[in-house]
Protein backbone atom coordinates (compact mmCIF):
# COMPACT_ATOMS: atom_id res chain seq x y z
CA UNK A 1 0.00 0.00 0.00
CA UNK A 2 1.26 3.37 -0.70
CA UNK A 3 1.57 5.82 1.87
CA UNK A 4 2.58 9.22 3.57
CA UNK A 5 4.53 10.12 6.59
CA UNK A 6 2.64 13.09 7.89
CA UNK A 7 4.69 15.55 10.58
CA UNK A 8 3.55 18.40 13.19
CA UNK A 9 6.08 20.60 15.04
CA UNK A 10 6.56 22.94 17.70
CA UNK A 11 3.14 25.44 17.85
CA UNK A 12 1.44 23.48 14.69
CA UNK A 13 1.78 20.51 16.83
CA UNK A 14 0.12 21.56 19.87
CA UNK A 15 -2.50 23.88 17.92
CA UNK A 16 -3.80 20.76 15.92
CA UNK A 17 -3.50 18.31 19.16
CA UNK A 18 -1.24 15.75 16.49
CA UNK A 19 2.53 14.95 16.45
CA UNK A 20 2.19 13.17 13.01
CA UNK A 21 0.73 9.86 11.41
CA UNK A 22 1.32 7.42 8.45
CA UNK A 23 -1.70 7.21 5.96
CA UNK A 24 -2.74 6.13 2.48
CA UNK A 25 -1.90 7.74 -0.20
CA UNK A 26 -5.70 9.36 -0.74
CA UNK A 27 -6.86 8.68 -4.99
CA UNK A 28 -7.57 12.64 -4.96
CA UNK A 29 -4.45 13.81 -3.86
CA UNK A 30 -0.95 14.73 -6.31
CA UNK A 31 0.50 17.70 -4.62
CA UNK A 32 0.73 19.34 -1.23
CA UNK A 33 -2.38 21.64 -1.87
CA UNK A 34 -4.52 18.58 -2.25
CA UNK A 35 -3.39 16.77 0.64
CA UNK A 36 -4.11 19.86 2.92
CA UNK A 37 -7.25 19.89 1.67
CA UNK A 38 -7.82 16.55 2.15
CA UNK A 39 -6.76 16.44 5.98
CA UNK A 40 -9.24 19.80 6.44
CA UNK A 41 -12.12 18.00 4.83
CA UNK A 42 -11.37 14.71 7.01
CA UNK A 43 -10.35 16.25 10.42
CA UNK A 44 -12.75 19.76 10.39
CA UNK A 45 -12.25 23.61 10.73
CA UNK A 46 -9.27 23.37 13.15
CA UNK A 47 -7.20 22.34 10.48
CA UNK A 48 -7.51 24.91 7.84
CA UNK A 49 -5.01 26.61 9.89
CA UNK A 50 -3.01 24.27 7.27
CA UNK A 51 -4.00 26.39 4.49
CA UNK A 52 -2.07 29.55 5.62
CA UNK A 53 0.91 29.59 3.66
CA UNK A 54 2.72 32.41 5.60
CA UNK A 55 1.85 30.49 8.96
CA UNK A 56 2.87 27.13 7.81
CA UNK A 57 5.75 25.87 5.58
CA UNK A 58 6.07 22.75 4.14
CA UNK A 59 9.18 20.06 3.61
CA UNK A 60 9.01 17.36 1.78
CA UNK A 61 11.79 14.21 2.21
CA UNK A 62 13.29 16.76 4.53
CA UNK A 63 13.24 19.95 1.73
CA UNK A 64 11.16 23.44 1.74
CA UNK A 65 8.46 22.60 -1.02
CA UNK A 66 5.99 25.12 -2.86
CA UNK A 67 2.60 24.01 -2.13
CA UNK A 68 2.08 22.83 -5.70
CA UNK A 69 5.29 20.17 -5.02
CA UNK A 70 3.95 16.85 -6.53
CA UNK A 71 2.84 13.95 -4.20
CA UNK A 72 3.44 10.27 -5.20
CA UNK A 73 3.05 8.59 -2.17
CA UNK A 74 6.36 7.38 0.16
CA UNK A 75 7.17 10.61 1.26
CA UNK A 76 7.84 12.45 4.66
CA UNK A 77 5.76 15.16 4.62
CA UNK A 78 6.10 17.76 7.45
CA UNK A 79 3.93 21.09 8.66
CA UNK A 80 5.24 23.32 10.88
CA UNK A 81 5.76 27.56 11.46
CA UNK A 82 8.67 29.71 10.61
CA UNK A 83 11.81 28.54 12.04
CA UNK A 84 13.30 30.41 15.13
CA UNK A 85 16.98 28.71 15.98
CA UNK A 86 19.75 30.42 16.48
CA UNK B 1 31.41 19.27 10.88
CA UNK B 2 27.93 19.87 11.77
CA UNK B 3 26.30 18.94 15.14
CA UNK B 4 23.23 19.07 16.82
CA UNK B 5 23.21 18.22 19.97
CA UNK B 6 21.56 18.56 23.91
CA UNK B 7 25.37 18.98 25.29
CA UNK B 8 27.24 22.36 25.63
CA UNK B 9 29.99 23.14 23.39
CA UNK B 10 33.67 23.98 24.31
CA UNK B 11 34.80 26.73 21.74
CA UNK B 12 38.33 26.37 22.62
CA UNK B 13 38.36 22.89 21.27
CA UNK B 14 36.60 23.80 18.40
CA UNK B 15 39.08 26.39 17.44
CA UNK B 16 41.83 23.96 18.24
CA UNK B 17 39.75 21.97 15.02
CA UNK B 18 39.51 24.73 13.07
CA UNK B 19 42.76 25.66 13.38
CA UNK B 20 43.91 22.41 12.47
CA UNK B 21 41.57 21.38 9.64
CA UNK B 22 42.50 24.23 7.91
CA UNK B 23 45.10 24.27 5.27
CA UNK B 24 47.14 27.77 5.47
CA UNK B 25 44.78 29.81 6.86
CA UNK B 26 44.64 33.70 7.37
CA UNK B 27 41.65 34.68 9.31
CA UNK B 28 39.23 32.60 11.76
CA UNK B 29 36.22 33.77 12.20
CA UNK B 30 34.08 32.50 15.16
CA UNK B 31 30.23 33.33 16.53
CA UNK B 32 28.84 32.03 19.62
CA UNK B 33 24.90 32.76 20.20
CA UNK B 34 24.04 32.92 24.26
CA UNK B 35 20.33 32.78 25.77
CA UNK B 36 20.18 36.19 26.97
CA UNK B 37 18.11 36.56 30.40
CA UNK B 38 14.90 38.91 30.16
CA UNK B 39 13.46 40.29 33.04
CA UNK B 40 10.13 42.33 34.13
CA UNK B 41 10.22 46.07 33.32
CA UNK B 42 8.74 46.78 37.11
CA UNK B 43 10.72 44.33 39.06
CA UNK B 44 14.12 43.66 37.76
CA UNK B 45 14.86 41.14 40.28
CA UNK B 46 13.40 37.69 39.19
CA UNK B 47 14.07 36.48 35.56
CA UNK B 48 10.90 36.56 33.51
CA UNK B 49 11.68 33.66 31.57
CA UNK B 50 13.21 30.46 33.56
CA UNK B 51 13.72 28.43 30.69
CA UNK B 52 13.67 28.04 26.84
CA UNK B 53 13.18 24.89 24.86
CA UNK B 54 14.84 24.20 21.49
CA UNK B 55 12.50 21.69 19.53
CA UNK B 56 13.93 20.69 16.23
CA UNK B 57 13.48 18.29 12.94
CA UNK B 58 15.86 15.69 13.32
CA UNK B 59 16.76 14.42 10.03
CA UNK B 60 15.86 17.41 8.38
CA UNK B 61 18.04 19.66 10.75
CA UNK B 62 21.35 17.75 9.66
CA UNK B 63 20.34 18.54 5.73
CA UNK B 64 19.17 21.98 6.28
CA UNK B 65 22.66 22.93 8.27
CA UNK B 66 25.01 21.30 5.50
CA UNK B 67 23.11 22.94 2.55
CA UNK B 68 23.76 26.39 4.37
CA UNK B 69 27.53 25.05 4.65
CA UNK B 70 27.33 24.03 1.14
CA UNK B 71 26.10 27.64 0.57
CA UNK B 72 28.66 29.41 2.08
CA UNK B 73 31.36 27.22 0.08
CA UNK B 74 30.26 27.81 -2.81
CA UNK B 75 30.10 31.70 -2.12
CA UNK B 76 33.44 32.51 -0.34
CA UNK B 77 36.93 30.66 0.05
CA UNK B 78 36.38 28.28 2.87
CA UNK B 79 39.06 26.32 4.24
CA UNK B 80 37.13 24.87 7.34
CA UNK B 81 33.71 24.83 8.96
CA UNK B 82 32.14 23.92 12.18
CA UNK B 83 28.32 24.40 13.10
CA UNK B 84 26.77 23.39 16.36
CA UNK B 85 23.58 23.96 17.29
CA UNK B 86 22.25 22.96 20.86
CA UNK B 87 18.38 21.92 21.26
CA UNK B 88 16.21 20.77 24.56
CA UNK B 89 16.46 23.07 27.70
CA UNK B 90 19.10 26.56 27.99
CA UNK B 91 18.68 28.74 30.64
CA UNK B 92 19.53 32.35 30.81
CA UNK B 93 23.63 32.78 29.60
CA UNK B 94 24.17 28.95 28.46
CA UNK B 95 25.58 28.53 25.03
CA UNK B 96 22.72 28.49 22.39
CA UNK B 97 24.86 28.13 18.96
CA UNK B 98 28.43 28.14 17.25
CA UNK B 99 29.80 28.91 14.16
CA UNK B 100 33.59 28.86 12.96
CA UNK B 101 34.84 29.70 9.56
CA UNK B 102 38.65 29.35 8.98
CA UNK B 103 39.98 31.25 5.69
CA UNK B 104 42.78 32.57 3.48
CA UNK B 105 41.21 36.26 3.96
CA UNK B 106 39.23 37.98 6.49
CA UNK B 107 36.46 39.63 4.15
CA UNK B 108 35.63 35.70 3.36
CA UNK B 109 35.66 34.46 7.13
CA UNK B 110 33.46 36.94 7.89
CA UNK B 111 30.83 36.78 5.28
CA UNK B 112 30.53 33.12 5.38
CA UNK B 113 29.72 33.30 9.39
CA UNK B 114 27.43 35.98 8.88
CA UNK B 115 25.94 34.35 5.69
CA UNK B 116 25.57 30.85 7.82
CA UNK B 117 24.42 32.57 11.22
CA UNK B 118 21.34 34.70 8.96
CA UNK B 119 20.49 31.37 7.05
CA UNK B 120 20.41 29.09 10.00
CA UNK B 121 18.12 31.34 11.96
CA UNK B 122 15.04 31.24 9.64
CA UNK B 123 16.10 28.27 7.19
CA UNK B 124 16.77 25.59 9.90
CA UNK B 125 14.10 23.74 11.16
CA UNK B 126 14.82 25.04 15.39
CA UNK B 127 11.92 26.53 16.89
CA UNK B 128 12.26 28.23 20.53
CA UNK B 129 9.55 27.81 23.31
CA UNK B 130 9.87 29.92 26.22
CA UNK B 131 8.45 29.13 29.72
CA UNK B 132 7.79 32.61 31.57
CA UNK B 133 6.12 33.78 34.85
CA UNK B 134 3.02 34.26 32.17
CA UNK B 135 3.18 30.45 31.45
CA UNK B 136 4.50 28.58 28.08
CA UNK B 137 5.03 30.61 24.97
CA UNK B 138 6.47 29.52 21.51
CA UNK B 139 8.90 32.70 20.26
CA UNK B 140 7.49 34.31 17.20
CA UNK B 141 9.88 34.37 14.11
CA UNK B 142 10.83 38.05 13.51
CA UNK B 143 10.46 40.40 10.07
CA UNK B 144 14.44 41.13 10.81
CA UNK B 145 15.20 38.12 10.27
CA UNK B 146 13.89 37.58 7.36
CA UNK B 147 15.39 40.98 5.88
CA UNK B 148 18.67 39.89 6.87
CA UNK B 149 18.53 37.03 4.37
CA UNK B 150 17.41 39.45 1.74
CA UNK B 151 21.08 41.54 1.82
CA UNK B 152 22.61 37.93 0.90
CA UNK B 153 20.46 37.74 -2.36
CA UNK B 154 21.99 41.37 -3.52
CA UNK B 155 25.57 41.11 -2.17
CA UNK B 156 27.22 38.67 -4.72
CA UNK B 157 30.77 38.46 -2.67
CA UNK B 158 32.70 40.49 -0.90
CA UNK B 159 35.33 42.86 -2.70
CA UNK B 160 38.90 41.43 -2.34
CA UNK B 161 39.52 41.81 0.78
CA UNK B 162 42.85 40.57 1.99
CA UNK B 163 43.85 39.43 5.43
CA UNK C 1 40.82 46.28 26.65
CA UNK C 2 43.79 46.38 24.10
CA UNK C 3 47.19 44.47 24.80
CA UNK C 4 50.29 44.96 22.53
CA UNK C 5 52.87 42.07 23.27
CA UNK C 6 55.13 39.81 21.84
CA UNK C 7 53.87 36.80 23.10
CA UNK C 8 50.98 34.40 22.24
CA UNK C 9 47.66 34.67 22.99
CA UNK C 10 44.86 32.10 24.54
CA UNK C 11 41.82 32.52 22.20
CA UNK C 12 40.40 30.50 25.13
CA UNK C 13 40.74 32.91 27.30
CA UNK C 14 39.91 36.18 25.79
CA UNK C 15 36.43 34.16 25.37
CA UNK C 16 35.95 33.67 28.63
CA UNK C 17 36.60 37.02 29.56
CA UNK C 18 34.63 38.62 27.14
CA UNK C 19 31.66 36.48 28.81
CA UNK C 20 32.18 37.59 31.51
CA UNK C 21 32.81 40.99 31.05
CA UNK C 22 29.13 41.60 28.80
CA UNK C 23 26.06 41.87 30.68
CA UNK C 24 23.71 39.72 29.24
CA UNK C 25 25.38 39.00 25.66
CA UNK C 26 23.20 37.44 23.08
CA UNK C 27 26.37 37.12 20.73
CA UNK C 28 30.01 36.99 20.70
CA UNK C 29 31.65 37.07 17.54
CA UNK C 30 35.70 36.76 17.53
CA UNK C 31 38.55 37.04 14.58
CA UNK C 32 42.06 35.65 14.67
CA UNK C 33 44.37 36.46 12.50
CA UNK C 34 47.25 34.15 11.33
CA UNK C 35 50.30 34.08 9.25
CA UNK C 36 50.24 32.56 6.49
CA UNK C 37 52.57 30.68 4.74
CA UNK C 38 53.93 31.32 1.26
CA UNK C 39 55.58 28.75 -1.10
CA UNK C 40 57.68 29.28 -4.09
CA UNK C 41 55.59 28.74 -6.77
CA UNK C 42 58.81 26.26 -8.13
CA UNK C 43 59.37 23.94 -5.45
CA UNK C 44 56.66 23.91 -3.16
CA UNK C 45 59.16 22.54 -0.28
CA UNK C 46 60.43 25.44 1.21
CA UNK C 47 58.87 28.42 2.95
CA UNK C 48 59.33 30.91 0.87
CA UNK C 49 59.05 33.69 3.97
CA UNK C 50 61.01 32.17 6.88
CA UNK C 51 59.77 34.94 9.20
CA UNK C 52 57.56 37.56 9.78
CA UNK C 53 58.64 40.84 12.36
CA UNK C 54 56.15 43.21 12.81
CA UNK C 55 57.61 46.77 14.56
CA UNK C 56 55.10 49.37 15.63
CA UNK C 57 54.61 52.80 17.40
CA UNK C 58 54.82 52.71 20.99
CA UNK C 59 52.41 54.97 22.37
CA UNK C 60 50.38 56.06 19.23
CA UNK C 61 49.49 52.54 18.57
CA UNK C 62 47.65 52.11 21.85
CA UNK C 63 45.94 55.50 21.00
CA UNK C 64 45.42 54.45 17.83
CA UNK C 65 43.25 51.25 18.75
CA UNK C 66 41.71 52.80 21.14
CA UNK C 67 40.13 55.21 19.33
CA UNK C 68 39.04 52.58 16.87
CA UNK C 69 37.24 50.74 19.31
CA UNK C 70 35.84 53.74 20.44
CA UNK C 71 34.38 53.90 16.97
CA UNK C 72 33.31 51.05 16.80
CA UNK C 73 31.38 51.05 20.40
CA UNK C 74 29.55 55.21 18.92
CA UNK C 75 28.54 53.18 15.95
CA UNK C 76 27.04 49.70 17.32
CA UNK C 77 26.11 47.80 20.27
CA UNK C 78 28.97 46.96 22.17
CA UNK C 79 28.81 45.25 25.42
CA UNK C 80 32.49 43.87 25.62
CA UNK C 81 35.58 44.44 23.25
CA UNK C 82 38.67 42.47 23.41
CA UNK C 83 41.64 43.57 20.98
CA UNK C 84 45.36 42.03 20.70
CA UNK C 85 48.10 42.81 18.40
CA UNK C 86 51.02 40.86 18.38
CA UNK C 87 54.96 42.54 17.51
CA UNK C 88 58.44 41.27 17.15
CA UNK C 89 59.56 37.98 15.14
CA UNK C 90 56.41 35.44 13.92
CA UNK C 91 56.18 32.59 11.93
CA UNK C 92 53.75 30.70 9.27
CA UNK C 93 50.70 29.66 11.49
CA UNK C 94 51.54 32.05 14.09
CA UNK C 95 48.70 33.99 15.40
CA UNK C 96 49.05 37.82 15.06
CA UNK C 97 45.84 39.27 15.82
CA UNK C 98 42.59 39.00 18.01
CA UNK C 99 39.48 41.00 17.83
CA UNK C 100 36.44 39.61 19.91
CA UNK C 101 33.47 41.72 20.59
CA UNK C 102 30.29 40.81 22.92
CA UNK C 103 26.60 42.56 21.98
CA UNK C 104 23.09 42.21 22.35
CA UNK C 105 22.14 41.20 18.84
CA UNK C 106 24.59 39.52 16.39
CA UNK C 107 24.27 41.96 13.73
CA UNK C 108 26.11 44.45 15.91
CA UNK C 109 28.33 41.28 17.04
CA UNK C 110 29.57 41.25 13.00
CA UNK C 111 29.76 44.90 12.12
CA UNK C 112 31.72 45.85 15.12
CA UNK C 113 34.59 42.92 14.99
CA UNK C 114 34.79 43.54 11.29
CA UNK C 115 35.28 47.43 11.30
CA UNK C 116 37.51 47.30 13.99
CA UNK C 117 40.03 45.05 11.83
CA UNK C 118 39.75 46.68 9.03
CA UNK C 119 40.79 50.02 10.93
CA UNK C 120 43.48 48.41 12.50
CA UNK C 121 44.74 46.81 9.12
CA UNK C 122 45.20 50.33 7.52
CA UNK C 123 45.18 52.77 10.76
CA UNK C 124 47.26 51.60 13.49
CA UNK C 125 50.76 52.23 13.57
CA UNK C 126 51.82 48.49 12.41
CA UNK C 127 54.57 47.63 9.94
CA UNK C 128 54.97 44.13 8.72
CA UNK C 129 58.65 42.81 7.03
CA UNK C 130 59.38 39.47 5.90
CA UNK C 131 62.60 37.40 5.71
CA UNK C 132 62.59 35.67 2.52
CA UNK C 133 64.70 32.97 0.68
CA UNK C 134 65.16 36.48 -1.84
CA UNK C 135 66.01 38.60 1.43
CA UNK C 136 64.15 41.37 3.51
CA UNK C 137 61.43 43.23 2.33
CA UNK C 138 59.11 45.54 3.83
CA UNK C 139 55.12 44.23 3.14
CA UNK C 140 53.63 47.20 1.16
CA UNK C 141 50.21 48.59 1.75
CA UNK C 142 47.00 46.95 -0.45
CA UNK C 143 44.76 48.75 -2.38
CA UNK C 144 42.17 46.64 -1.25
CA UNK C 145 42.46 47.02 2.24
CA UNK C 146 41.75 50.85 1.77
CA UNK C 147 38.65 49.88 0.19
CA UNK C 148 37.63 48.08 2.68
CA UNK C 149 36.94 51.04 5.10
CA UNK C 150 35.59 53.35 2.40
CA UNK C 151 32.65 50.49 3.07
CA UNK C 152 31.95 51.78 6.59
CA UNK C 153 31.53 55.69 5.03
CA UNK C 154 28.46 54.06 3.29
CA UNK C 155 26.97 51.83 6.01
CA UNK C 156 25.66 53.81 8.34
CA UNK C 157 24.72 51.16 10.94
CA UNK C 158 23.29 47.16 9.61
CA UNK C 159 19.15 47.01 10.09
CA UNK C 160 18.15 45.71 13.42
CA UNK C 161 19.18 42.06 13.07
CA UNK C 162 18.16 40.58 16.58
CA UNK C 163 19.99 37.75 17.73
CA UNK D 1 64.53 76.00 24.59
CA UNK D 2 61.83 75.25 22.67
CA UNK D 3 62.61 71.94 20.83
CA UNK D 4 60.10 69.09 18.58
CA UNK D 5 60.66 65.37 18.85
CA UNK D 6 61.34 63.67 15.03
CA UNK D 7 60.99 59.47 14.92
CA UNK D 8 60.77 57.87 11.71
CA UNK D 9 59.43 54.06 11.48
CA UNK D 10 59.80 50.92 9.79
CA UNK D 11 61.08 51.55 5.71
CA UNK D 12 61.25 55.29 5.96
CA UNK D 13 63.49 54.89 8.89
CA UNK D 14 66.23 52.46 6.44
CA UNK D 15 65.80 54.55 3.86
CA UNK D 16 66.67 57.82 5.87
CA UNK D 17 69.24 56.12 7.46
CA UNK D 18 67.92 57.80 10.83
CA UNK D 19 65.43 56.65 13.37
CA UNK D 20 64.94 60.05 14.72
CA UNK D 21 66.06 62.85 16.59
CA UNK D 22 65.45 65.81 19.15
CA UNK D 23 65.64 69.27 17.20
CA UNK D 24 65.46 72.80 18.09
CA UNK D 25 62.48 74.38 16.79
CA UNK D 26 63.47 76.05 13.61
CA UNK D 27 61.88 80.01 13.40
CA UNK D 28 60.65 79.77 10.00
CA UNK D 29 58.91 76.30 10.88
CA UNK D 30 55.28 76.88 11.97
CA UNK D 31 53.63 73.65 10.51
CA UNK D 32 54.61 70.18 9.25
CA UNK D 33 54.75 71.32 5.63
CA UNK D 34 57.26 73.76 6.81
CA UNK D 35 59.25 71.32 9.10
CA UNK D 36 59.36 68.86 5.92
CA UNK D 37 60.94 71.12 3.57
CA UNK D 38 63.65 72.37 6.69
CA UNK D 39 64.81 68.99 6.73
CA UNK D 40 65.14 68.77 2.92
CA UNK D 41 66.89 71.74 2.76
CA UNK D 42 69.03 70.77 5.69
CA UNK D 43 69.79 66.80 4.71
CA UNK D 44 69.46 67.18 0.91
CA UNK D 45 67.61 65.28 -2.50
CA UNK D 46 67.69 61.94 -0.43
CA UNK D 47 64.85 63.68 2.37
CA UNK D 48 62.76 64.52 -0.39
CA UNK D 49 60.30 61.38 0.44
CA UNK D 50 58.59 62.83 3.53
CA UNK D 51 57.46 65.58 0.96
CA UNK D 52 55.49 62.93 -1.01
CA UNK D 53 52.05 62.77 0.95
CA UNK D 54 50.93 59.29 -0.32
CA UNK D 55 53.99 57.76 0.26
CA UNK D 56 54.44 58.90 3.72
CA UNK D 57 52.20 59.37 6.56
CA UNK D 58 52.91 61.85 10.28
CA UNK D 59 51.24 61.93 13.44
CA UNK D 60 51.83 64.98 15.70
CA UNK D 61 51.60 63.72 19.69
CA UNK D 62 50.29 60.52 18.22
CA UNK D 63 47.24 61.63 16.14
CA UNK D 64 48.02 61.52 12.24
CA UNK D 65 47.36 65.06 10.83
CA UNK D 66 47.53 67.20 7.49
CA UNK D 67 50.43 68.32 6.05
CA UNK D 68 49.31 71.82 7.35
CA UNK D 69 49.00 70.68 10.82
CA UNK D 70 50.51 73.86 13.08
CA UNK D 71 53.22 72.76 15.33
CA UNK D 72 54.29 75.15 18.00
CA UNK D 73 57.15 73.50 19.81
CA UNK D 74 57.26 70.54 22.17
CA UNK D 75 55.35 68.13 20.02
CA UNK D 76 56.66 64.44 18.80
CA UNK D 77 56.54 64.79 15.03
CA UNK D 78 56.41 61.06 13.65
CA UNK D 79 56.64 60.07 10.08
CA UNK D 80 56.21 56.77 8.53
CA UNK D 81 54.86 54.83 5.89
CA UNK D 82 51.05 53.23 4.62
CA UNK D 83 50.42 50.89 7.84
CA UNK D 84 50.56 47.06 7.25
CA UNK D 85 49.12 45.70 10.42
CA UNK D 86 46.89 42.76 11.05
Amino acid sequence: MVTLTINFFASLREELGASGETLPLPEQVTNVAQLVDYLVGLRGERWAVLQDNTRVLVAVDHTIVQRSHALRGGEEVAFFPPMTGG
Amino acid sequence: MILVQTQDFDSAEQYRCLREEADNPGAIVTFTGLVREFYEHNSGSEPRVEALFLEHYPGMTEKALADIEAQARSRWDVQACRVIHRVGELHGGDQIVYVGVASTHRGDAFAAAEFIMDYLKSRAPFWKRQSTTAGEQWIESRAADEAALQRWDAVKSDPDVPH
